[in-house]
């Protein structure tokens, strides 16, 4: 459903936009406005983020998809359906800030969902908060983005420092006395850094030995890094980054014939490229994850985090990892706040921040677990209710092995074949 | 003109001094000890066979190359490895061998750029002048690029005469040209000399030579070998040489 | 220049024309939506970086790949002197982001510009990289996780910043290079420099003056945009694209012409953006520029300006079109 | 200490992929003088070539890259003689020209490439992937080693060629002067336009095995431009045997950065090297001509 | 003479300076033919556009009944005219040897090629002690050497010397004059464009005196009565 839109969009706008060239086509825009909820996505559906940018999408879409086929979201007894609309981002912070504005102004959307990358949240936020637009974000988690307080800005996953830490923790604990020393490396960008300098501070509250600590900038060559770890040899070898850098690390260290005893990484290694690339490299190999379809989570719309996995498969050809989960339940909450809300669209500015403060009172079960948004500090409007889970990668699936409540299976340690 | 003549003969020196000059490029002396000197209102034909150090003796005076040994004086003051620009404000002008416009400004910004250094509001008056002089007024607006070789060399002619400069060195200015634009050339320097400008020229045309010189330097493999009025020189066993080849 | 110009019909017309537009632009915002408004003002910031990379690169010609390094030093200057532990007022940060990229500009220009064509190009490229290592491995300037400015959501603000700035610089450059000695000395440098040496243009100087002018006005629009868009990165502000737009727009428009860069710019940006709003993506823009910049270099070395400009320029154009098939 | 010749070998086998990468490029610049920005496009080209060759026909890399060469060779041989137009063309700067003209090749290329395959990262697979030999404590992996081994035969068969083939010394007579090698019967545009397409194979082929070691995406060219103009310029721009030892120093100089300085500060050393090498010995460091 | 290499009324020059105003001259093979002339005549663009160098803006270039206007330089050589630069063009960072097999490129025939070179270099004792030294090291009168040696690898019917003696000592100068002699005794026809007429002209079989891009003189040797009559034709023309 949503390709033939974005289909007949594009036919309409390049048929009649050609003469219109750019000034001026905001007319063609104008649609027959019966009662619907506006969505705008903002989003990077191009450029160097264009793979996450568009499993948010997938995400933001599955919600709306599911929502309507009910007749949409129920305020005050009545349905309203979601009308979606996209704005590419192209991984650039400003073309961000462009696509805003353009959703809010052209398309007059009620409410954003948030793009996927932290910088480009970043710009965002101000737009949204200047036409006082609520933008949920089922991406962006770099603590950064809360530290500014955003008022309209409401971010569905815990903010890396929240989880990277914790799960380390959570890893040093299971292995007990197995593990003593870990050495943590991360790719030098937002989210990857961030992620590693939490992997640093889970490495030391938990009383492990950090070996070393080090950023390397995308795209460089990893058999230095590959090496030095090598010499080290550190029972547990924590990566910050994204599943390319995985799978460079992982091939790099085949030829430098290392495997380390553990491997932890965050984001990225439960995606279906991660596996597929590094094949049976990857087993042994262990994540963090907010989400993972074996959780005992489950909602009236999506059912439990297993049904959810199953819909998301059928509809896109591939399992869900926990952003995309994140992203659907950003439609979940919308929908309880907008019941809340209780009043029907459009909505105007005053109502718009009406309902920016009923989405911060939001507490609900999702299958993507419980949202909850702090209402102050340094995570404030993030979500941080969702509990990390520590994943292994056994013959191409993802097993849950801690913390205990969601462990599915045992962890394996060292990884056999241990140099 | 004679008020010219007399602004000029109030200095006391030479408008150029070259003095004992000697320039080598890696093993091969272009210019061995040379001594030369112009004074106003005079010009002075340097000429010589291929590769005698004409040209590099130009450089030498305009700053371009620095001397080895030796001084170059302009005005009586010692500008000898001065940088090129600083010479040139001193009062020196010249032309080069190899073409050497601005192509892609048009002519009259050729000139105004010749002019940018001096008395800045007189130049549009200056360069209107000069185009007339050189009879290239109505390619005013034409990108020198597009002109032809002749009025290019006008143009390039045109560009030492605006600075207003004391002295004027001319590398074979006239290679090349119609009779007409020669004839426009030898004209021009005739008249400027009048206003007590000293020209120096490197000219392979005998007949201009004649017409305008009144003293000719003969450089043979980087020396000055005579010097004299041009049937003095004609004669010289060392200059049939120097043109003939020796045996 | 101490002259008056004529009153003719052409210049009358001219006048007209210019006072049409000036007219059109100021009163532009009352008539667009502020989304169509932030595509000009985007536009306006583009013409301005072309017209100061159209400093160096079309009058002094020198092709600099390296301008994003003085965009990025104003953007950066303007973001960490508003961090709140600062605290300075946005217009309180541009003189010190200018003076920096000039001061730049001047020790680099220095040296760097004694290289000739390509290796400059090499040279500032590296430059250019160095700096956007440097500030990716530096700690007050947020390193990769960038800065967040104070927004400051007006949009009639940031237009008219953009447009002022714009025109000053245009202007700038129209007296300075087209109406004054420093034009006539820079394409003297241009197009022969030992030549303009011995005319006494001291083509050194010139060169540095040209550099840290164009740094100057490219740092001027970085800490705008930096204002404008709330947040900055180092591949936002220092990527070697900010660099590559600024080359393809002046070199399509006209290479050392003072309206090309701005016709190169408006066009391109505009281009970009309804590309981008229509199919929702502008990777299909980067091979079609690819392709138009070949052919301009091959049939139009004097940008399209040349073709609206040019007196006979047009019929040039088409005879060697047509010579070449 | 083990680190330490570890170290050693790391950054030898990165100059050999550096080797590979730049030497067509002095080819080109020693003879047309063209600095070719599309370098880096070349070898993104190869490597999405060797890519689909193993995804589609299952055609390892180690035999694709031989018919990655006879494309791009002749892919280069039919842009060679709009190069050579540029370069020798009566345009006032045609240096410039040039370098601006080959951007626009470059910007396609990337674009094209964006466009057609998207940012994804793809990683090309061999029979030596992962693959490694041991020496006492180093480790060497095969992928890189034949890489490195394929370098010293590209340069091998190009000094072959140049030095023991009458097309070579026809290269080597237009890369002294253009007018006299046309005196002696050199077809002057001809033999330009094989060079380009000699270095757009020799380049595209660089590509196959940078593919294989890392991987490939249509934004890794802009990267790889700037390596191959840094190894140039340490060599000497148009010395091809100088490459042999920029190569291996700029190899070095990384990974000894990386170990014992910080990976973060590589690209900065890298690039600030580079910056001050063009000014203070511009015309490079080792070498001369072809 | 069927083999006649021609110029009829040419016009040519650098870029947009037209430097050969209308020239016509001919040169017959197993002669010596000099074109003098002060700088700035045009004697040394006559032979770059016989050579292909130049474009002939107007006029005929033919050797024979062939017609040569117009070809590309690196056709020259196949039909049999080759064309010494001045400072002889050999390549610096090619031996010696390497500049004599340049000069058989030509041929494409390695064989042929080899031998040529073999009979042609005993000619030359410095140049057999020196086979394997880059060219770029040797003197101004070894390079000389070289390129005329080069010169015959193809056997040509013309070959073209551009001032020869420039830079020359006089007694290589001397030297250079006897190897010209030695190639017309081959047969091969010489257009010879020099300075040093004293030491040219003996050896010349006939001689044209260009000035201005303008042909002043044609004739031989003994047309030039004496060293004023050519000061006269060189200063003041005729």
């Amino acid at each position: 459903m949503s390709h033939k839109f974005s289909r007949r969009k594009f036919l309409r706008n390049s048929i009649l936009g050609t003469g219109a060239m750019t000034l001026g086509f905001p007319a063609l825009n104008v649609n027959a406005k019966e009662h619907k909820i506006r969505v705008g996505v903002v989003t990077s559906l191009s450029g160097a983020n264009r793979f996450g940018g568009n499993l948010t999408r997938r995400g933001y879409d599955l919600w709306a998809e599911e929502i309507n086929k009910l007749g949409g979201i129920e305020i005050e007894g009545e349905r309203y359906p979601v009308e979606m609309f996209y704005g590419d981002a192209q991984s650039r912070p400003a073309s961000g800030a462009d696509a805003a504005e353009r959703l809010i102004i052209q398309d007059e959307v009620d409410v954003l969902f948030g793009p996927y990358t932290s910088g480009v949240t970043l710009a965002v936020q101000p737009i949204s908060q200047k036409y006082r637009v609520p933008m949920i974000s089922g991406s962006a988690e770099s603590p950064n983005v809360w530290l500014a307080k955003p008022a309209f800005n409401f971010g569905m996953i815990p903010a890396v420092d929240l989880t990277t830490d914790k799960s380390m923790m959570v890893l040093a604990e299971n292995l007990g006395d197995r593990a003593k020393t870990a050495s943590v490396i991360g790719v030098d960008e937002p989210f990857s850094k961030e992620t590693a300098e939490g992997f640093r501070k889970g490495v030391e509250e938990s009383g492990l030995d950090l070996l070393s600590y080090e950023l390397f900038p995308a795209g460089s060559d990893l058999s230095a890094i590959v090496s030095k770890l090598k010499s080290e040899n550190p029972d547990i070898v924590a990566i910050g980054g994204h599943e390319d850098i995985f799978i460079n690390f992982v091939s790099t260290a085949k030829a430098l014939n290392y495997k380390p005893k553990a491997m932890i990484m965050h984001y990225g290694v439960t995606s279906a490229a991660f596996i597929k690339e590094t094949g049976t490299d990857s087993n042994g190999i262990l994540g963090v994850s907010v989400w993972t379809e074996g959780l005992p989570y489950k909602d009236e719309l999506f059912g439990t985090a297993s049904d959810y996995s199953d819909l998301s498969f059928s509809r896109w050809g591939t399992r869900p990892d926990y952003t995309e989960a994140a992203c659907s339940a950003s439609g979940l909450v919308l929908q309880d706040a907008a019941r809340r809300l209780g009043k029907a669209p459009p909505w105007d500015q005053g109502t718009r921040a009406e309902l920016a403060k009923a989405i911060e009172d939001t507490d609900i079960e999702t299958f993507y677990g419980p949202v909850g948004f702090a209402k102050e500090g340094n995570h404030f409007h993030n979500n941080t209710k969702p509990v990390p889970v520590v994943i292994q990668i056994k013959n191409g699936d993802v097993v849950p092995v801690a913390p205990e409540n969601a462990s599915k299976g045992e962890l394996v340690y060292p990884i056999p074949g241990t140099s | 003109m004679s008020s010219a003549y007399h602004k000029a003969e109030s200095s006391e020196y030479p408008p150029l001094a070259i003095e004992s000059v000697s320039k080598h490029f890696g093993g091969i002396t272009a210019v061995d000890d040379v001594s030369l000197s112009a004074d106003v209102s005079e010009v002075v034909g340097v000429i010589g066979p291929n590769g005698s150090g004409k040209s590099t003796l130009f450089s030498l005076a305009a700053g371009g190359q620095k001397p080895d040994a030796g001084k170059i004086r302009l005005q009586g003051i010692d500008v000898t490895g001065w940088p090129t620009w600083k010479i040139a404000r001193t009062g020196i002008s010249r032309t080069f061998q190899i073409p050497s416009l601005f192509l892609n400004m048009s002519v009259r910004d050729n000139l105004l750029a010749a002019a940018v250094e001096g008395d800045w509001k007189r130049a549009r008056e200056r360069m209107e002048s000069t185009l007339e002089m050189l009879e290239i007024s109505h390619v005013i607006d034409n990108l020198t690029s597009e002109l032809s070789g002749g009025q290019q060399k006008l143009v390039e002619f045109g560009r030492v005469c605006v600075r207003d400069p004391k002295v004027i060195l001319l590398d074979e200015v006239t290679a090349g040209v119609h009779p007409n634009i020669r004839q426009i050339i030898l004209d021009a320097i005739q008249q400027l000399r009048k206003t007590g400008i000293t020209f120096l020229v490197i000219e392979h045309d005998m007949e201009m030579v004649k017409e305008i010189c009144d003293r000719l330097v003969v450089m043979d493999q980087g020396k000055v070998v005579a010097e004299g009025d041009f049937e003095t020189i004609a004669s010289d066993s060392n200059v049939q040489q120097a043109y003939l080849g020796r045996t | 220049m101490a002259s008056k110009p004529d009153l003719t019909p052409k210049l009358i017309v001219r006048s007209l024309l210019i006072g049409a537009m000036v007219i059109a632009l100021v009163a532009l915002p009352a008539a667009i939506d502020p989304y169509t408004l932030r595509i000009a003002t985007g536009a306006l910031m583009w013409a301005g970086l072309a017209c100061a990379w159209n400093i160096v690169g079309g009058y002094a010609g020198y092709i600099s790949f390296g301008h994003s390094a003085f965009f990025g030093i104003g953007a950066y200057t303007t973001a960490i002197l508003m961090q709140s532990d600062v605290g300075a007022s946005f217009f309180v940060t541009l003189l010190p982001a200018i003076i920096l990229s000039m001061a730049v500009a001047v020790a680099i220009g220095g040296p760097t510009m004694r290289l000739r064509g390509a290796y400059f190009a090499i040279a500032t490229w590296a430059f250019a990289e160095m700096l956007l290592q440097l500030v990716t491995v530096l700690d007050f300037t947020g390193g990769t996780s960038g800065l967040s400015l104070p927004a400051y959501l007006n949009e009639f603000f940031f237009y008219y910043t953009m447009l002022i700035a714009s025109a000053a610089s245009f202007i700038g450059v129209w007296v300075l290079i087209e109406r004054s000695r420093f034009g006539f000395r820079i394409k003297a440098l241009r197009d022969d420099e030992p030549a303009a040496e011995s005319l006494g243009i001291r083509t050194n100087l010139v060169k540095v003056q040209s550099f840290a002018l164009s740094a100057a006005i490219t740092a001027l629009f970085g800490s705008i945009y930096a204002y404008w868009t709330t947040y900055i990165d180092p591949y936002s502000v220092m990527g070697p694209e900010i660099t590559d737009q600024m080359v393809v727009m002046v070199l399509l428009g006209g290479l050392g012409t003072v309206w090309g860069p701005a016709l190169g710019g408006v066009l391109l940006w505009i281009t970009n953006r309804y590309i981008w709003s229509t199919f929702g993506d502008t990777v299909i823009y980067l091979p079609i520029l690819g392709v138009i910049i070949a052919l301009v270099v091959l049939f139009l070395p004097n940008g399209l300006i040349s073709l609206i400009m040019g007196r006979q320029r047009g019929k040039e154009l088409i005879s060697r079109i047509l010579g070449k098939l | 200490m083990d680190l330490f010749l570890q170290t050693l070998v790391n950054g030898i086998l990165i100059g050999g992929i550096l080797i590979c990468l730049t030497i067509g490029f002095q080819l080109t610049f020693g003879v047309l003088h063209v600095i070719d920005f599309a370098v880096g496009g070349w070898t993104m080209l190869g490597g999405y070539t060797a890519y689909w060759l193993v995804t589609l026909a299952g055609i390892d890399p180690f035999i694709s890259i031989f018919l990655v060469f006879a494309l791009f060779l002749l892919i280069g041989r039919g842009l060679g003689p709009l190069i050579y137009h540029v370069r020798t063309s009566r345009y006032a700067r045609p240096d410039l020209m040039a370098l601006a003209f080959t951007f626009g090749i470059f910007l396609f290329m990337r674009g094209g490439a964006l466009w057609l395959w998207s940012y994804n990262s793809r990683s090309v697979e061999s029979v030596l992937s992962g693959q490694f030999l041991s020496l006492g404590p180093v480790t060497i992996p095969l992928m890189r080693l034949s890489a490195f081994v394929m370098a010293l035969l590209f340069s091998l068969g190009l000094f072959i060629l140049l030095y023991r083939s009458r097309f070579g010394m026809a290269v080597r007579a237009l890369a002294q002067n253009h007018d006299h090698a046309g005196l002696m019967g050199v077809d002057v545009k001809r033999v330009s336009a094989w060079v380009y397409g000699i270095y757009t194979a020799l380049t595209a082929s660089a590509g196959v095995l940078i593919a294989t070691v890392y991987s490939v995406n249509p934004s890794v060219g802009i990267r790889y431009t700037l390596f191959a103009f840094f190894v140039a310029v340490l060599a000497g721009l148009g010395s091809v045997g100088g490459v042999l030892v920029a190569g291996l120093a700029l190899g070095l100089l990384e990974a000894y950065v990386a170990t014992y300085i910080g990976a973060r500060y590589s690209l900065l050393i890298v690039f600030g090297t580079l910056y001050l090498t063009l000014l203070v010995a511009p015309k490079g460091v080792l070498g001369r001509g072809i | 003479m069927s083999n006649e290499l021609r110029v009829d009324n040419l016009v040519t020059g650098y870029g947009k300076q037209e430097i050969v105003h209308d020239i016509t001259a001919s040169a017959l093979p197993g002669h010596i033919t000099c074109i003098f002339g002060p700088n700035g005549s045009g004697k040394s663009t006559v032979i770059k556009a016989i050579a292909g160098l130049l474009p002939a803006w107007s006029g005929r270039i033919t050797l024979g009944d062939t017609e040569l206007t117009g070809l590309p330089v690196h056709n020259m050589v196949r039909k049999g005219i080759v064309m010494m630069p001045q400072g002889g063009g050999v390549f610096p960072r090619f031996t010696v040897m390497e500049n004599l097999r340049m000069g058989g490129y030509a041929l494409n025939n390695r064989d042929i090629t080899e031998d040529r070179i073999e009979s042609l270099i005993a000619d030359y004792p410095n140049l057999q002690r020196r086979r394997n030294t880059p060219a770029g090291s040797l003197s101004g009168g070894e390079q000389m050497m070289v390129a005329i040696a080069r010169a015959l690898v193809t056997d040509p019917a013309f070959v073209m010397l551009d001032e020869p003696s420039a830079g020359l000592s006089p007694a290589l100068v001397h030297e250079t004059m006897q190897r010209v002699v030695s190639l017309k005794e081959r047969g091969v026809g010489v257009i010879m464009v020099e300075q040093n007429i004293r030491e040219a002209l003996p050896v010349a079989d006939s001689v044209y005196i260009f000035a201005g891009g303008k042909r002043k003189f044609a004739g031989t040797q003994d047309d030039i009565r004496d060293d004023n009559h050519l000061m006269s034709i060189y200063m003041g023309g005729t």
